[in-house]
């Protein structure tokens, strides 16, 4: 086990080379002046090149990515060209903005969604089974930018049930310690603007919910219902146990690797594709940051800002392949 | 005696096991390790033993789906094992298999015609009138009609496609055939069906096969030699007769005594085994079956025994023989 | 009682059904049996055929502004009421078929060809060649996809083509590797061992034998991804980074009328339910060529 | 005779395929006494897993039917409610599977899988079930009893996991075993062991067995009656010894003339022409006749009743209306 | 003389509390040192905090009295005398006087960072020692009272650039201390202080209790809070989430109208919107071509659509507002008989294809440019002429654009102190070909007249000039002038005394939050 998670850490660095090196071609194939748009339309010639020498724009790119590398080496993700602040220093408020939204939607997603899908194979061919399987769908078909506004004119606006944008009230804005509001909140033992943060959390994580929670739903289902055909669960059955039992029990540890798989995948999803719902609801969330920096030609905060979400999804997904030894014996890893 | 079709010597087939932080090879499983034997022009040799001893893997040897870690092959005088891939791919048409599960070795998305059209074409008939006079006539032989031509593996009963294995395994009109447990998959009255077929396509084209078996029944019913492998190694090899009546082996002895027989009036003496057939990574020293063995010595323990003639042609590997 | 043992009677007799069904055939056969399927593919169908007939549908003009005209509720005249720019939107989202249509078809088809060949390779060959292409697509499955899109769109200039280019490249990964894993899986069943056994060279054995088999579930994953390439087409042109105007496009259209969502909800609706129908479509479809084409589907 | 511990009655159980309802056991009639061990031999589809299945109640509920009476112990499992059927499983009677290596499941250990009946059934607590189930373990001739409880069914070979499936079946001490191929997927040498310990404990335990199989001599050596099936239908029934001395039905013919057999070396086999049809393929007649040497016009369009020989033993072919009719078996030998 | 010192505020005594705005608005700030940034949405912010020696009247870009109570102007328009007031103090307490003046003016110029201080550069000519530099010399006088600023040339706008919110005067103590980090810890004399910054979120300005007119501000603080989208802001200003917003979509007009809660603010117009040609590029080099799309744009119904009405058309370069505007021009009338006759002149009749290069953001110039070139692509179209819009995000399209790559293109300009010649000249000289003249218009005669301007400080004579280029640009049409936006800003009713700067910035320093 030990040896499996150094080879794996060990297969992450051509990876992630690999893609800070991608990202960094990529960025820099972008057309368009960073200094440029830092001066701004009416700034002059000189201006503009002078910025790009300060900037170091105008070394060749091999040696701009080897400083890269050598930064990211000592931890050092580069400083924002937009706001000249170092990006490690500022990256955390906007990820642990969608950290927390994309979690929170993970968590709705997964505990309706894989309940969704046990149900269904568990009944299947039944009424549930045919409507879940149908929303599920519908889940899927549905543009996340649409479902958000239609949820924003819906239910905040007509209904005027849930605020429609940002994290927290804006007259009582929330004490940043963490970053991660429903912490902070707790922390600070303000109950009141806790629930505050969880209404604002409710329509952008439902939106942000939906798509893998209908994936979710219909990976639990095919792989429930591949195992609950599997000789064991008629073994089990053969025992006299509860059909409640069989299913949760030995069925659904069974289901459980595709769904694990799919759950990483998603999670990594979300945080990268976080970015069409949190426009939508004001989240300052990293999508947003990255996608400003994309028109802001900021560099370093694109380079190191996908980094970071391709690293965070890397990860995931390690402790997904650590899970599965974990969940089923019969991986060994040697 | 004439030069025997196929020669094996000391063919050894050593898996890597791959495992630590590098991926380097860490051990073996030795699924064949050190078999000799010799097949003649026209008979059947049958191979037995437990599943796992390597009896797939030697099959898959003779014809190379496998290279061997050691040993050669020679057929018909010349050594398998030193030709080139292309040279191989030729001398293929002089070697076929028909295989175990007669559903998987036939590609799902394949008409039968055009599956029995393929070594065909792979080895140069190029008319398609030809192909399609030969596929005909195939069919013809092993029992089918020229109508299923057109059709597709999963429309076809497990016994039919089994003979659509065999008759692909004939399109070529190969001198050998290694046959890897082709009734095993089959019911009782399909089994017997088609060993029938194999008979007689044994004699009307003086075929020889290797027969792979694990039903000591059926590999006694076609076989002119029986081979009996255990963990890797042959243990015992004679004429089939004297094996079922007379076997030396203390493992055959045990193979033959534990075969139920259709028969409530026929008693036997069972010898059973004790405990699991030995991993192949980790095989016992000295004789590989010493571990069960009930007539074990005390040198089984560290000194292999070698495959010793006995009587005429009846070869044994056990030092009670010594 | 001799005839009882008499070997030479047939061996068979007919069996029951007495034509030649392909295995596509049969999955066609079992699709049908699948109603919701069917109705996917009654959806994909009535969008494919608007999209074709859409001079002859469309009761107006696509791009025919008549400003005085602006945001009319749906009417008898406008079914689904008209635009900014006084714009039937039943004719746009007639047009626009055409070309969320075309960038699922063509993005999807590009990923393809690039996938299979990549997975292919990777498959067939394992070692070092495998090594390279799983970690590319490691790599680019590792990017956050839509970001990928928008720096791809961003690097190369707003446009449909672009958006194409950015669309594919992200559906590669999926594609690539699941054609590697089941050409691993082909690569095991006995029928490659007996066409090796027959003599038959690899580029033979590739193209004849793995290829075949592992397009069932590429055609499946190819409908499912044309749905999602719909999206993320929608999505880049929500976000601006999409089709040509006045050609209309859904995701653009729904983006260009968000501003509206209050005075003119009709406008931001029905290019929505415009997307979500046929993206449903193609999803319905692919679920049911899945059952169809899967053999363990069937008992 | 004392009554027996099962009697199924006319049993018929149908699926719902694409072809409409397929009745794929087809009123099927037999009895199990109490210590007995029968046979159920017959090719493979022929509706022996799904009887058994049957009788447990673990047919799939949406899409078959099941009919027809299961009196175990006098009460009718096949009106049972699931409760009451959750009662029986595993408690009074238990199964054991074809498949040694995907019967276990493989994520929870030996001793958690072992355990579980006892827990559902007798309520013990982790520490009794446990002691239990090494016994139980050491019974069925498992040596390392105790590691083995906690490890998980991968590091287990096939015969060993065969004996865990017996250990597990007989732990809460059925009255009726029923074993569906139990041997099938092992080697010779394994099997031999674990037919030694099916006979063993049928003989300590006086647990009833059906026992389910297609190969005969595992028949020949295990049971006292047997029965033969075929397309859904029992074609033969009757003691061990009079089936084997004296097969009546065509197809039992067949049967047992088509195994080589490994003392002698025959010429050529017998082989049965044709091959097993597909379940509600045939509707009219007797559904051995499209492969039956001795078909008559009748075979085609009448189905055969079961005729009742005064041994016991039962046919269903019309070759022996009245209980009389040629004894084919001795022809076919002498001819052979 | 010097004004008499104020008192000490600690003796206002304990008003009722003023209550906090918040102001939702798109974007973040980037750098809270106005010197250094050069981006609006930073203005909005250091306008609370910093303050010029001269500044805007509230609603025009009249100069009056800021920093520095009183100046005079020596007759040859090369020296400038400011009298401080006394008695103010940065928020870190330290002293405003003439030498804080003076280093904040040294940073500038004796910076020669073209980077950090563009904006120096480009109004005061350069930094020391350049060429063009227009301060020759800043001294602090009379025990730090009076500043004197000598120039090398007369700079008629002087002034007014002084004025600008980036010329506003820091605490060179904090200056000092934060070093580079001053950008996050703004420190000047205004009427609030910088509290905190939330990046990406909002940032918060408390009342500056020390401020030294009395009773101001009225407000207990500011928070600026971003919401990106224009919409989403509204709803956030319709569920009382926040009480004053810019950036409305015209489109939402309607609905804040309709809402008794919420009341317009109508930001006066200091912008154009335009429609430029590249002159170099056939076939815009031909005036009849540009003439003719000029014919071709009905600029009433754009504005109608796009703007909601709230813009006029624009027929010169620069806003009414703005003094030098040549009313007496006739704009070219919508008439696509007369713009088929000067294509059929330019032997264009069958009409051709072209790019039409479209903003892909929203500025309150062009609140949507796609739209808008979505409709001049339909108009252009009955003349034949197929527009292929062509769009990149902001930075590129700048970029391509300066190079001169895009043939008709739209942008704008907003005026950054209401001087006619930071339109005309700063727009369409050929000075500035390669800078912001993206058209590369190029005409002696225009260069003449706005450089006799530039140096003239005399402002009827200005006018008169101005006047004059204005016909110059009309007749050659380099661009097509749209329109001159009138920006909407939106808040709840109980807002008081928010009176929006034409320049884009105000201060709260009068707003209140009544019943
Ligand atoms: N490709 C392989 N890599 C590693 N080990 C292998 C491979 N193929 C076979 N083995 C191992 O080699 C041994 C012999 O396998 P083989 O298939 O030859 O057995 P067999 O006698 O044919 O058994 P069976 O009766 O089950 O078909 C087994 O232990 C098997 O696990
Ligand atoms: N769930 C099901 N739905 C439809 N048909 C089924 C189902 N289960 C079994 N069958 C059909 O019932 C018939 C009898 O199956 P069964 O498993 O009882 O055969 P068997 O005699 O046990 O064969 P084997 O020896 O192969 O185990 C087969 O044709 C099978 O296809
Ligand atoms: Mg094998
Ligand atoms: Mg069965
Ligand atoms: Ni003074």
């Amino acid at each position: 086990m030990f040896s499996f998670t150094v080879r794996r850490l060990g297969a992450l660095i051509p990876v992630l080379l690999g893609m800070a090196f991608i990202v960094f071609m990529m960025v820099r194939a972008i057309p368009g002046n960073p200094a440029q748009l830092i001066l701004g339309q009416q700034a002059s010639k000189e201006a503009v090149a002078a910025l790009t020498k300060e900037l170091g724009l105008d070394q060749p790119w091999y040696i701009q990515f080897f400083d890269y590398l050598g930064g990211l080496l000592s931890g050092d993700l580069g400083v924002s060209l937009k706001t000249n602040t170092p990006i490690a220093e500022e990256v955390w408020p906007y990820l642990a903005a969608t950290i927390e939204l994309a979690v929170i939607a993970m968590i709705i997603a997964v505990v309706i969604g894989v309940n969704a899908g046990i149900i269904s194979a568990w009944f299947q061919n039944s009424w549930f089974d045919y409507i879940a399987m149908i929303i599920a769908l519908i889940g899927v078909s549905m543009p996340i930018f649409w479902l958000g506004l239609m949820e924003q004119y819906i239910v905040a606006i007509k209904w005027d049930l849930l605020p429609t944008t940002g994290r927290d009230n804006i007259r009582d804005p929330v004490e940043a310690i963490t970053n991660l509001y429903l912490l902070d909140t707790l922390l600070q033992g303000r109950f009141d603007q806790f629930f505050e943060v969880v209404r604002h959390l409710i329509l952008p994580s439902i939106a942000l919910a939906t798509i893998p929670m209908a994936i979710i739903a219909r990976m639990t289902r095919s792989s429930m219902l591949e195992v609950m055909r599997s000789d064991f669960i008629r073994t089990a059955r053969a025992k006299g146990m509860r059909m409640f039992w069989v299913v949760y029990k030995h069925s659904f540890k069974n289901a459980l690797i595709p769904v694990v798989t799919v759950i990483g995948l998603q999670t990594g999803l979300l945080l990268g594709g976080a970015i069409l719902t949190e426009t939508i609801f004001g989240w300052p969330g990293i999508g947003t940051y990255i996608y400003d920096a994309i028109n802001y030609r900021d560099y370093p905060v694109v380079q190191s800002g996908i980094l970071v979400i391709a690293f965070i999804f890397v990860i995931i997904n390690l402790c997904v392949d650590l899970l599965y030894a974990a969940i089923d014996p019969r991986i060994k890893y040697k | 005696m004439t030069q025997p079709l196929v020669q094996v010597e000391n063919l050894k087939m050593h898996f890597p096991i791959k495992g630590g932080i590098l991926g380097k090879t860490i051990g073996s499983v030795k699924a064949v390790d050190g078999i000799s034997f010799s097949i003649k022009k026209g008979e059947t040799l049958g191979l037995v033993g437990e599943s796992g001893c390597g009896k797939s893997t030697t099959g898959r040897m003779i014809l190379r789906l496998l290279e061997p870690s050691e040993g050669s092959i020679y057929f018909e005088g010349k050594d398998l094992t030193k030709l080139s891939t292309n040279e191989m791919r030729k001398t293929r048409s002089e070697i076929q298999m028909v295989f175990q599960d007669p559903f998987a070795s036939l590609n799902p998305r394949h008409t039968i015609g055009k599956i029995l059209e393929e070594p065909l074409i792979v080895h140069g008939v190029k008319s398609k009138q030809e192909r399609k006079q030969r596929v005909q006539k195939l069919l013809e032989v092993v029992g089918l009609s020229s109508y299923h031509a057109s059709r597709y593996p999963h429309q076809f009963s497990g016994g039919q496609r089994q003979r659509i294995g065999i008759a692909r395994a004939l399109a070529i009109n190969p001198k050998l055939i290694i046959a890897d447990e082709p009734v095993s998959a089959l019911d009782v009255s399909i089994q017997s069906q088609v060993l029938n077929l194999l008979q007689d396509l044994q004699k009307e084209y003086g075929l020889t096969y290797l027969f792979i078996a694990h039903d000591l029944g059926v590999v006694r019913h076609i076989s002119d030699r029986v081979g009996v492998m255990y963990l890797g190694q042959l243990v015992e090899i004679s004429e089939s007769e004297d094996l079922y009546q007379n076997p030396l082996h203390p493992y055959t002895q045990a193979l033959l005594s534990a075969v139920p027989i259709p028969d409530v009036t026929y008693k036997q003496e069972r010898v059973i085994l004790q405990g699991e057939v030995p991993s192949p990574v980790n095989p016992p020293k000295g004789c590989p079956f010493h571990t069960r063995c009930p007539k074990a010595m005390e040198q089984c323990s560290h000194k292999r025994p070698e495959l010793k003639e006995q009587k005429q042609g009846h070869h044994v590997a056990c030092h009670l023989y010594d | 009682m001799a005839e009882l043992i008499n070997n030479k009677t047939p061996l068979t007799r007919p069996p029951v059904e007495d034509s030649a069904i392909s295995p596509w055939k049969e999955g066609w056969r079992s699709f049908k049996k699948n109603k919701v399927a069917v109705i996917g593919l009654f959806i994909v169908v009535f969008f494919i055929l608007m999209a074709l007939f859409a001079d002859l549908l469309a009761p107006y003009s696509y791009e025919t502004q008549k400003l005085a005209d602006k945001h009319l509720a749906p009417s008898a005249e406008h079914w689904f009421g008209t635009d900014e720019y006084g714009r039937d939107i039943l004719s746009r989202i007639i047009f626009g078929a055409r070309l969320s249509l075309w960038v699922g078809f063509i993005s999807v088809a590009g990923s393809v060809i690039v996938g299979l060949v990549l997975g292919l390779l990777a498959g067939y060959y394992g070692k070092w060649v495998d090594m390279i292409i799983s970690r590319i697509f490691d790599i680019l499955l590792a990017f956050p996809s839509i970001l990928l899109a928008i720096a791809i769109v961003a690097a190369l200039g707003p446009s449909l083509r672009n958006a194409l280019i950015a669309i594919a490249i992200i559906n590669v990964p999926t594609f690539g590797r699941l054609v590697r894993s089941r050409v691993l899986s082909v690569k095991e069943e006995e029928y490659i061992s007996a066409a090796k056994a027959i003599g038959m060279k690899d580029g033979r054995i590739i193209f004849q034998h793995v290829l075949p088999n592992c397009l069932a579930p590429i055609i499946v994953q190819g409908t499912l991804a044309i749905a999602s390439a719909i999206i993320e087409c929608a999505a880049l042109g929500f976000l601006g980074l999409g089709a040509q105007p006045p050609t209309p496009e859904w995701g653009q259209m729904l983006a260009e009328s968000r501003a509206y969502i209050l005075q003119a909800p009709w406008t931001v609706l029905f290019p929505g339910l415009a997307i979500m129908l046929t993206v449903l479509g193609f999803n319905l479809m692919g679920d049911g060529l899945r059952d169809a084409l899967d053999p363990r589907m069937k008992n | 005779m004392e009554s027996p511990i099962i009697e199924v009655n006319s049993l018929q159980t149908s699926f719902q395929t694409d072809d409409g309802e397929v009745p794929v056991v087809n009123s099927i009639s037999f009895h199990i006494n109490r210590g007995e061990v029968l046979g159920i031999v017959g090719e493979s589809g022929c509706g022996k897993s799904v009887t058994s299945l049957s009788i447990m109640g673990l047919v799939p509920a949406n899409t078959s039917k099941v009919q027809g009476q299961i009196r175990f112990k006098g009460e009718n499992l096949a009106t049972a409610s699931e409760a009451r059927m959750r009662k029986i499983r595993g408690n009074e009677i238990a199964m054991i599977f074809q498949e040694p290596m995907t019967s276990l499941n493989p994520l929870f250990t030996i001793g958690e899988q072992l355990t579980e009946s006892l827990r559902i059934h007798r309520k013990w607590n982790k520490k009794q079930a446990r002691a239990r189930a090494i016994e139980m373990m050491k019974l069925v001739g498992l040596g390392r009893a105790e590691s083995l409880m906690d490890e998980y069914p991968h590091q287990l070979s096939g015969g060993m996991r065969q004996r865990v499936m017996i250990a597990m079946a007989m732990i809460c001490e059925p009255e009726l075993l029923i074993a569906d191929e139990p041997t099938t997927a092992l080697d010779v040498t394994i099997q031999a062991q674990i037919l030694e310990l099916m006979k063993k404990l049928n003989q300590e335990t006086k647990t009833a067995i059906m026992m389910i199989t297609h190969d005969l001599g595992v028949v020949a050596e295990m049971c006292q009656r047997m029965v033969v099936m075929y397309a859904g239908k029992i074609v033969e029934e009757g003691d061990v010894s009079a089936i084997f001395q004296n097969p009546k039905h065509p197809y039992t013919v067949g049967l047992i003339q088509s195994v080589p057999d490994m003392r002698e070396k025959k010429e050529r086999l017998y082989s049965i022409p044709g091959q097993v049809p597909k379940p509600g393929s045939q509707k009219l007649g007797c559904p051995f006749a499209p492969r039956c040497s001795h078909v008559m016009d009748r075979c085609l369009s009448e189905a055969p009743p079961l005729q009742l020989f005064n041994n016991g033993q039962k046919v269903r072919c019309w070759l022996y209306e009245d209980g009389k009719g040629a004894d084919i078996y001795d022809a076919a030998i002498s001819s052979s | 003389g010097c004004g008499s010192s104020k008192e000490s505020s600690s003796g206002k005594g304990k008003e009722e509390s003023g209550g906090t705005l918040i102001y939702g608005r798109g974007a973040d700030s980037t750098a809270l040192d106005p010197a250094i940034t050069t981006e609006g949405e930073s203005f909005i912010v250091t306008e609370q905090i910093f303050e010029t020696l001269v500044k805007y009247k509230e609603d025009s870009t009249e100069i009056e009295a800021g920093l520095a109570e009183t100046w005079d102007v020596s007759e040859d328009g090369l020296t400038y005398t400011f009298h401080l007031r006394d008695g103010i103090k940065f928020h870190d307490d330290t002293d405003f006087n003439a030498e804080a003046v003076v280093k904040n003016f040294q940073r500038w110029a004796q910076s020669k960072d073209e980077a950090k201080f563009a904006y120096y550069a480009s109004m005061f000519g350069g930094f020391e020692g350049d060429e063009g530099h227009v301060i020759k010399e800043v001294k602090a006088q009379d025990d730090d009272h009076i500043v004197v600023f000598t120039l090398n040339r007369p700079q008629a706008p002087f002034l007014k650039n002084l004025a600008m919110g980036m010329f506003a005067i820091a605490s060179p103590e904090a200056l000092e201390k934060h070093g580079d980090d001053f950008t996050k810890n703004p420190v000047g004399t205004g009427p609030f202080a910088f509290k905190s910054w939330k990046p990406g979120d909002m940032i918060e300005v408390v009342k500056n209790d020390d401020y030294w007119q009395d009773g101001l501000p009225k407000l207990d603080g500011v928070k600026f809070k971003v919401i990106k989208d224009n919409s989403a802001r509204l709803n956030a200003l319709i569920k009382g989430e926040i009480d004053l917003m810019d950036g409305l979509n015209p489109s939402d007009l309607g609905q804040v109208e309709g809402d008794s809660k919420l009341q317009l603010f109508e930001r006066p117009s200091m912008n154009v919107g335009y429609l430029g040609f590249n002159v170099e590029k056939a076939p815009f080099d031909k005036k009849e071509v540009r003439q003719a799309i000029s014919h071709l744009i009905n600029k009433e119904e754009l504005i109608k659509s796009f703007y909601e009405g709230t813009a006029e058309p624009a027929k010169n370069p620069l806003p009414p507002s703005v003094s030098g505007y040549n009313d007496d021009i006739v704009d070219y009338e919508y008439n696509v008989d007369k713009a088929k006759e000067l294509l059929k002149a330019a032997g264009l009749e069958n009409g051709f294809e072209m790019d039409l290069w479209a903003m892909p953001v929203a500025r309150p110039y062009m609140p949507d440019g796609q739209k808008v070139a979505v409709a001049i692509q339909a108009a252009l179209k009955e003349v034949n002429i197929t527009a292929n819009i062509v769009t990149f995000d902001w930075g590129t399209y700048i970029e391509k654009v300066q190079a001169g790559e895009a043939p008709v293109y739209m942008l704008g300009w907003n005026g950054d102190n209401g001087d006619a010649d930071n339109f005309i000249y700063t727009l369409l000289d050929k000075d500035n070909i390669g800078s912001n003249n993206y058209s590369r218009y190029s005409n002696d005669e225009l260069h003449e007249i706005l450089i006799k301007a530039q140096s003239n400080p005399n402002e009827d004579e200005r006018i008169v000039l101005y006047k004059q280029a204005q016909e110059i640009i009309h007749e050659d049409a380099p661009w097509v002038p749209l329109a001159h936006s009138k920006p909407q800003l939106a808040g709840i009713k109980e807002v008081k005394g928010f009176i929006p700067h034409p320049t884009g910035t105000q201060s709260f320093i009068n707003v209140s939050l009544g019943e």
